[in-house]
């Protein structure tokens, strides 16, 4: 009734191609964007800001660049962790050596560090496939985590092995270290992430983004159509990794505040993975679904027992939150395997002839 | 420099060869164990195209049983019995619930299940038995504990865990029982059948359910072995999943369908980790263990990307 | 014969075999580990005409659009291309030459729309770098619309207008190669290989194929070789046939000639070598 | 494309179902003093975590049962599952400070890191008891820090000051080959400076064994490389899955054991045990009670254990792991009690704790007061010296239990302390404006 594109006629192709081509998501994402950068921030309490909202925004930018690798490109890679921690460690080095630069830039900077590690570690997938170039994703995520514990440099030599974050500010605002706010580090997190996402959003509808996909669905039609698999999946590597970098530097600046090399596991690669899963495989907006359901239900899982005042151990409720993500990706993967992007859109489809069923 | 990596590594093997034996042993025992959850996933492979992540899991899972239940009084040889049980029931649950709505779906998505199965056994797991570490109970199961050392040389001493001979003992029937039982069971020829190809499989009337919940029961069978062995080494906690990777470079050098390759497989990376790291890791500060597999995987890749035993692969359009 | 459009009822300026020569295979030989695929192979291509390629099953039809368009590389033997001769080519070079093909099981992109699909044809003649990419406003929304309207004209003319936004797995088989064929035009190539264009459709749709296939070749001037099953609709089509058996070529001529051919008629009444 | 179209739902999914279940609970009633607990019961870590996570739950919950609380305000416990996990501990911080927290211990190293900084923005104390960074000692430096009893690098030469005297005094150092097993991390890393200057100055051989987080239950190669070297002590610092699977390699290649030494991390019960009889010898460093000759911890058994309010297995009371968390227990409520008669206040602030934690003076005496004499070295923090007291004593496995084997022994302070203030200067540097101690000192 209320969600129907009737009436909305396209009449230039700038129109059809929109990133938002139906009016009412174009208001729906105005609507967003009001909440996200308005009413959250008039709202919410300091834990919602640093421990909700920080971490599902870190986590949907990464799941944004692990889905261009492997959603868009069809390139399964369990290294994630690994390029977001040479993000993290490239800007900590960044921010010794050029003390005095916007912090925000080096963040940003320290994306290309990963994007060349990354593209390295893509070399193989030239000549590997599928199952086999996880193998070669779990060689850069062991090789770089080790790096990571082992040179000294990476950490500035510190007594305790870990990267602490400065105090930076920008125009007279502290962003980074102890004393920035929640609000503060809310605000550079959302506006890189939005940014970033709606960058990788214009690079994906686009020749580039179709030959990723050209890529995913048949290779070597792909190749015969001219497409250059190594350029094209070496892009992928190094597009993918500079985002997760990216979003691997904000990990440690706006959200944790310090992190040894073991924030940057497998465990982490693997998070990022059931993101990009549930949330739907080749979606951006599935990114974000994935991000908040996989962080914040652990959360509210923990949240139950306390509202329902039931005494249930703090660790069973972990192992529930294992059990449940386990099983809710097999469930996603039996029943739509396209996460909630495409449930998504098939409640919109519904709602579109909604009253009548078909 | 270029001294320490192309000439002290082998005078130190020369200089002390009863050292070098050790290591050897070392590097076999783990290949053993790294061969045997290489195993399990190959069995699958075979049987049903799925690559199971979850086989590490299955590792920890039926070793925690196992200790867990005997915990909880039951004794031993029965614990034993009832985690073959629980086993079963798991291979008929992941077949039922898991694998059947998902068949002819992408390698990949089977893949992505299976990783999902592993956190929900991880999760299971836990909640049932607890998460901290547990003791395997290697004397109840009467397997031998102890060791027995032979003098070599003038003052050289090789060390031989007479778990670890076990171990390999265990290997050696397992491997051969699953060479009999592929060979001259009915079943078994079912499954080869089913591996060659499916579709034929079935117009001659072998339900693929059937078989599907055989191979993962066998796996959970090496699982068990598996675990009970790595228990006994360490002890059975979640942290093993993580050395349960290992089998992928294993698979990936033996070929994923290979039996025989599964093993040699796991002892080139059990000989070479080990070698690696004690001749050479000292180079780079040592430790170099948790990644070196995987390089060898990968540069192995790069030359051969079919595995060992893989024929060379043709590609068609 | 099967279909209503021949290639009779079209204007035709000269015999195809006086025409200027677009494409030489010369003594190619090709082998997968000591089976012969193809054995010293030598035909050639001339421009604007509609070559067809047959033979019984596993005669080296398919692998021969292979080693044409770089996905195998040859033992043996030389392909001449414009006048260049060349041995070893990665397929996306056959492609910015100008080397387009449709496949014998459909090769489209599954989890793309049959709009995306044919835009993917566009891929070699796109230019817009990765940073005008990430800003799209400007110059990459400009050759995007550009190259849409293109597109447009090829979904006009396959008549797939409807099925535009629809991923192309969800579409019925004889869609699917239609919309293949629209990925290879959107190629604009000057030689466009069909490996069985017709396999598997009902007879309204192999007369639509039949004349679209026509309709590329006068209308755009697309020289063009197909592999093909079909002996009625090969005759009626093609120019000049060469035929294939056990990866020899056994014969190669007008497609009366062939029909005449005793060796041809032997190679597909299976008499004995 | 419609890719970005779906992200609509996203946020207002996030919104939506966590504006909801997340709320911050309301403060605590204002007649308690509020502990949050960092522990983590499941993990990599778990078999060492749990212990600790019971009895520092078990002795605030005593406190509760047998006196109502500290100065008549009874505490309330809350236990914040970390799994060892640097997100999760940041997210339990941030879930629990709004309610009043008067002091955390993260029990690790990497969470504790990350606290640092904030705790004297948030004006909660950290209390990392023998564990994180050892330069927080310096509490001139390091005001909202504390890390009594002892620091790493103090345990680090009470090792070497032990080995020193087995072998007949430092001199007799020299030449000797000291091999030292790490869990490869910022905790294992930490002592390496300190044992490194004392293998300079006192003229033994330092040899490293470091022990990758994803190896722990891998050691084959580490003790391969001991047995080939043939320390002739070895030295660890271990935790979770990696101290039980050390001892049984160094049983299972021969190494005396009585040359064995583990850092307090690596002294549990279930460590040793798994290499049964053949690990008698083993000696652990500890500075927390042996067994359960306490009142104090009787009445945990009574009033706590068999009344069924707790998880506690009854058989781990009086481990060393579980009296370890009594201990930290100990620490708190100590701090609470002073804070509470410097300010005069029965329910305290985050800054009082502070202030009570700086003024903290565990004497003999109060220890036997509270039914716990001989638990503990007695401790006294000043503003200068947060660690407060630094001896520790050695106990070793009998191949049953832990038996205290030496008295209270001394570290080198005259090499520690100066490194200590090199470390804290040094991260003050890098972590530049680290803010100046502007806390007035109680004393």
């Amino acid at each position: 009734m209320f969600y129907r594109e009737a009436g909305q006629f396209k009449t230039s192709y700038e129109a059809d191609q929109a990133l938002f081509p139906i009016r009412q998501d174009k208001i729906g994402l105005g609507i967003i964007l009001l909440v996200a950068f308005v009413v959250i921030p008039l709202t919410a309490n300091d834990f919602f800001l640093a421990s909700v909202m920080i971490p599902f925004l870190v986590f949907s930018l990464a799941a944004i660049g692990l889905n261009v690798l492997t959603g868009f490109c069809g390139q399964l890679s369990l290294g994630t962790g690994a390029f977001m921690g040479v993000g993290a460690y490239a800007a900590y080095k960044l921010t010794t050596i050029f003390p005095d630069v916007n912090v925000i830039f080096l963040v940003l900077v320290s994306g290309f560090f990963s994007a060349a590690i990354g593209a390295i570690f893509g070399l193989p997938s030239l000549r590997i496939k599928g199952l086999y170039l996880a193998v070669t994703t779990l060689a850069a995520q062991f090789f770089l985590e080790w790096c990571f514990i082992r040179i000294g440099w990476l950490y500035n030599y510190n007594a305790s092995g870990a990267i602490e974050i400065p105090t930076r500010e920008m125009f007279g605002v502290i962003i980074s270290g102890a004393e920035a706010t929640p609000l503060a580090r809310y605000f550079v997190v959302l506006t890189i992430t939005v940014l970033i996402a709606f960058l990788i959003a214009n690079v994906l509808r686009g020749r580039i983004g179709r030959s990723w996909m050209m890529i995913r669905d048949m290779d070597i039609a792909a190749e015969l159509m001219g497409i250059r698999p190594l350029q094209t999946k070496l892009m992928a590597f190094a597009v993918s990794s500079y985002v997760c970098g990216v979003a691997g530097a904000m990990m440690v600046f706006f959200w944790l505040n310090a992190a040894e090399p073991s924030s940057y596991s497998i465990t982490l690669s693997f998070q990022i993975l059931f993101m990009v899963i549930l949330g739907g495989l080749g979606s951006v907006g599935g990114a974000f679904m994935g991000a908040a359901f996989i962080w914040i239900l652990p959360i509210v899982l923990r949240a139950i027992p306390n509202m329902l005042d039931v005494d249930i151990g703090a660790e069973t409720v972990e192992h529930l939150a294992f059990m449940v993500v386990g099983a809710l990706i097999i469930f996603f993967l039996i029943v739509e395997p396209h996460g909630f992007a495409r449930l998504w859109q098939i409640a919109k489809q519904k709602l579109r002839v909604w009253p009548f069923p078909y | 420099m270029l001294y320490d990596i192309f000439v002290d590594p082998f005078v130190q093997m020369y200089q002390m060869p009863d050292f070098f034996l050790q290591v050897l042993w070392e590097g076999f025992v783990a290949g053993i164990l790294y061969a045997l959850i290489a195993l399990g996933f190959v069995l699958i492979f075979k049987a049903s195209g799925v690559f199971n992540f979850a086989q590490g899991i299955m590792v920890v899972f039926a070793g925690l049983t196992l200790v867990g239940l005997h915990e909880n009084g039951v004794p031993a040889y029965l614990a034993l019995i009832l985690t073959i049980g629980v086993m079963a029931v798991l291979a008929y649950g992941i077949e039922r619930i898991v694998m059947r709505p998902l068949v002819n779906q992408p390698d990949i998505i089977l893949l992505m299940a299976t990783i999902g199965l592993t956190y929900f056994l991880i999760g299971f797991g836990e909640l049932i038995f607890g998460g901290e570490p547990k003791r395997m109970i290697t004397e109840e199961l009467g397997l031998p504990t102890g060791s027995t050392a032979f003098e070599f040389g003038e003052r050289g001493l090789v060390i031989l865990q007479h778990i670890d001979i076990a171990a390999a003992v265990i290997a050696i029937l397992m491997v051969g029982a699953l060479a009999v039982f592929f060979n001259k069971t009915r079943i078994g020829r079912a499954l080869r059948a089913v591996a060659d190809d499916h579709q034929a499989a079935l117009s001659v009337g072998i339900s693929l359910n059937q078989i599907w919940a055989i191979v993962w029961f066998a796996a959970g069978l090496v699982a068990l072995a598996t675990g009970i062995m790595w228990g006994a080494r360490s002890d059975v906690s979640f942290a093993l999943e993580i050395i349960a990777f290992k089998a992928l470079p294993v698979l990936i050098l033996g070929g994923f369908t290979s039996i025989p390759g599964a093993i040699i497989g796991g002892l080139i990376i059990g000989f070479g980790e080990k070698i690696a790291e004690l001749y050479w890791g000292g180079l780079v500060g040592g430790g170099i263990e948790s990644w070196f597999a995987y390089i060898i995987a990968l540069i192995f890749l790069l030359f051969r990307p079919q595995g060992l035993f893989g024929e060379k692969i043709i590609e068609r359009v | 014969m099967n279909a209503i459009v021949t290639k009779e009822s079209l204007p035709e300026p000269r015999p195809a075999s006086e025409r200027e020569l677009l494409l030489r295979v010369d003594n190619v030989s090709l082998s997968f580990g000591g089976v012969k695929a193809i054995t010293d192979i030598s035909f050639d291509i001339r421009k604007g005409e509609v070559r067809a390629i047959i033979g019984p099953n596993g005669a080296g039809k398919t692998s021969m659009l292979n080693v044409i368009n770089g996905f195998y590389h040859p033992q043996e033997g030389t392909i001449t291309w414009r006048g260049e001769v060349r041995r070893k080519m990665r397929p996306y070079e056959a492609a910015s030459q100008g080397i387009a093909r449709t496949f014998q099981n459909v090769a489209l992109f599954k989890g793309m729309t049959t709009l995306d699909n044919i835009m993917s044809g566009r891929s070699l003649k796109m230019s817009r770098n990765f940073f005008w990419q990430l800003l799209w406003r400007g110059p990459a929304e400009r050759e995007e619309i550009e190259h849409r309207r293109k597109v447009e004209e090829i979904i006009d003319f396959l008549e797939i207008q409807a099925i535009r936004k629809t991923p192309v797995g969800r579409l019925p088989y004889g869609l699917q190669k239609r919309v293949e064929l629209g990925r290879a035009l959107a190629m604009e190539p000057e030689l466009l290989l069909l490996d069985e264009p017709m396999a598997g459709m009902n007879l309204e749709e192999k007369e639509d194929m039949s004349r679209f296939i026509l309709d590329v070749n006068s209308e755009f001037g697309t020289t063009i070789a197909l592999i093909e099953h079909d002996m009625g609709v090969v005759m009626d089509l093609s120019d000049r046939v060469v035929v294939l058996d056990y990866g020899k070529k056994i014969a190669d001529g007008t497609p009366e000639e062939v029909q005449a051919n005793q060796a041809v008629i032997d190679a597909y009444l299976g008499v004995s070598h | 494309m419609k890719h970005l179209k779906t992200w609509a739902c996203a946020t207002a999914l996030a919104v939506g179902v966590t504006a909801g279940a997340v709320a911050p609970q309301p403060a605590q009633a204002q007649d308690t003093n509020y502990v949050p607990l960092l522990t983590y019961r499941t993990g990599p870590f778990a078999g060492s975590g749990i212990h600790i996570a019971n009895g520092m739950n078990d002795y605030l919950q005593m406190l509760n049962e047998r006196d109502g609380g500290i100065g008549g305000v009874p505490i309330a416990i809350e236990e914040c599952e970390t799994s060892y996990n640097a997100q999760k501990g940041v997210e339990c911080y941030e879930a629990t400070k709004g309610k009043g927290a008067l002091v955390y211990n993260p029990y690790s190293t990497g969470i504790t890191l990350q606290l640092i900084p904030k705790a004297s923005v948030d004006k909660i104390p950290v209390l990392s008891m023998g564990y994180g960074l050892s330069a927080a000692a310096v509490g001139d430096v390091f005001p909202w820090v504390f890390n009594v009893p002892v620091t790493y690098w103090d345990g680090a030469s009470v090792v070497i000051n032990y080995i020193a005297d087995q072998e007949g005094g430092l001199d007799s150092l020299s030449g000797k080959k000291i091999g030292y097993i790490f869990l490869d991390a910022g905790y294992g890393r930490e002592p390496i400076p300190l044992l490194e200057q004392l293998a300079e100055k006192h003229g033994f051989e330092l040899l490293q064994y470091p022990v990758p987080a994803n190896q722990m239950q891998n050691q084959s190669s580490q003790w391969l490389n001991v047995r080939r070297d043939r320390p002739d002590y070895m030295i660890m610092w271990g935790w979770g899955a990696m101290n039980p699977t050390a001892i049984k390699e160094a049983v299972k290649i021969r190494y005396p054991m009585d040359k064995f030494i583990g850092v307090w991390w690596s002294a549990g019960e279930d460590d040793a045990a798994a290499g049964g009889q053949d690990a008698a010898g083993y000696k652990a460093l500890n500075f927390s009670g042996v067994g359960m000759d306490f009142p104090a911890l009787q009445d945990i058994k009574t009033l706590v254990v068999d009344a069924g309010k707790t998880q506690t297995d009854p058989a781990s009371i009086g481990t060393t792991l579980y009296n370890r968390g009594v201990l930290n227990s100990v620490i708190i409520a100590e701090g609470i009690r002073t804070a509470q008669e410097l300010t005069g206040k029965k329910v305290i602030t985050g800054e009082d704790m502070r202030v009570g934690l700086e003024a903290l003076n565990l004497t003999q005496e109060r220890l036997a007061e509270i039914g716990l004499a001989g638990f503990a070295h007695p401790m006294k923090v000043t503003c200068e010296d947060h660690a407060g007291s630094h001896p520790v004593f050695i106990q070793e496995w009998d191949g049953e239990r832990f038996v205290k084997v030496t008295d209270w022994i001394e570290p080198m302070t005259d090499v520690v302390r100066p490194l200590l203030e090199a470390a804290a200067a040094d991260y003050a540097e890098k972590n530049a404006p680290w803010p100046e101690r502007t806390e007035a000192c109680a004393q």
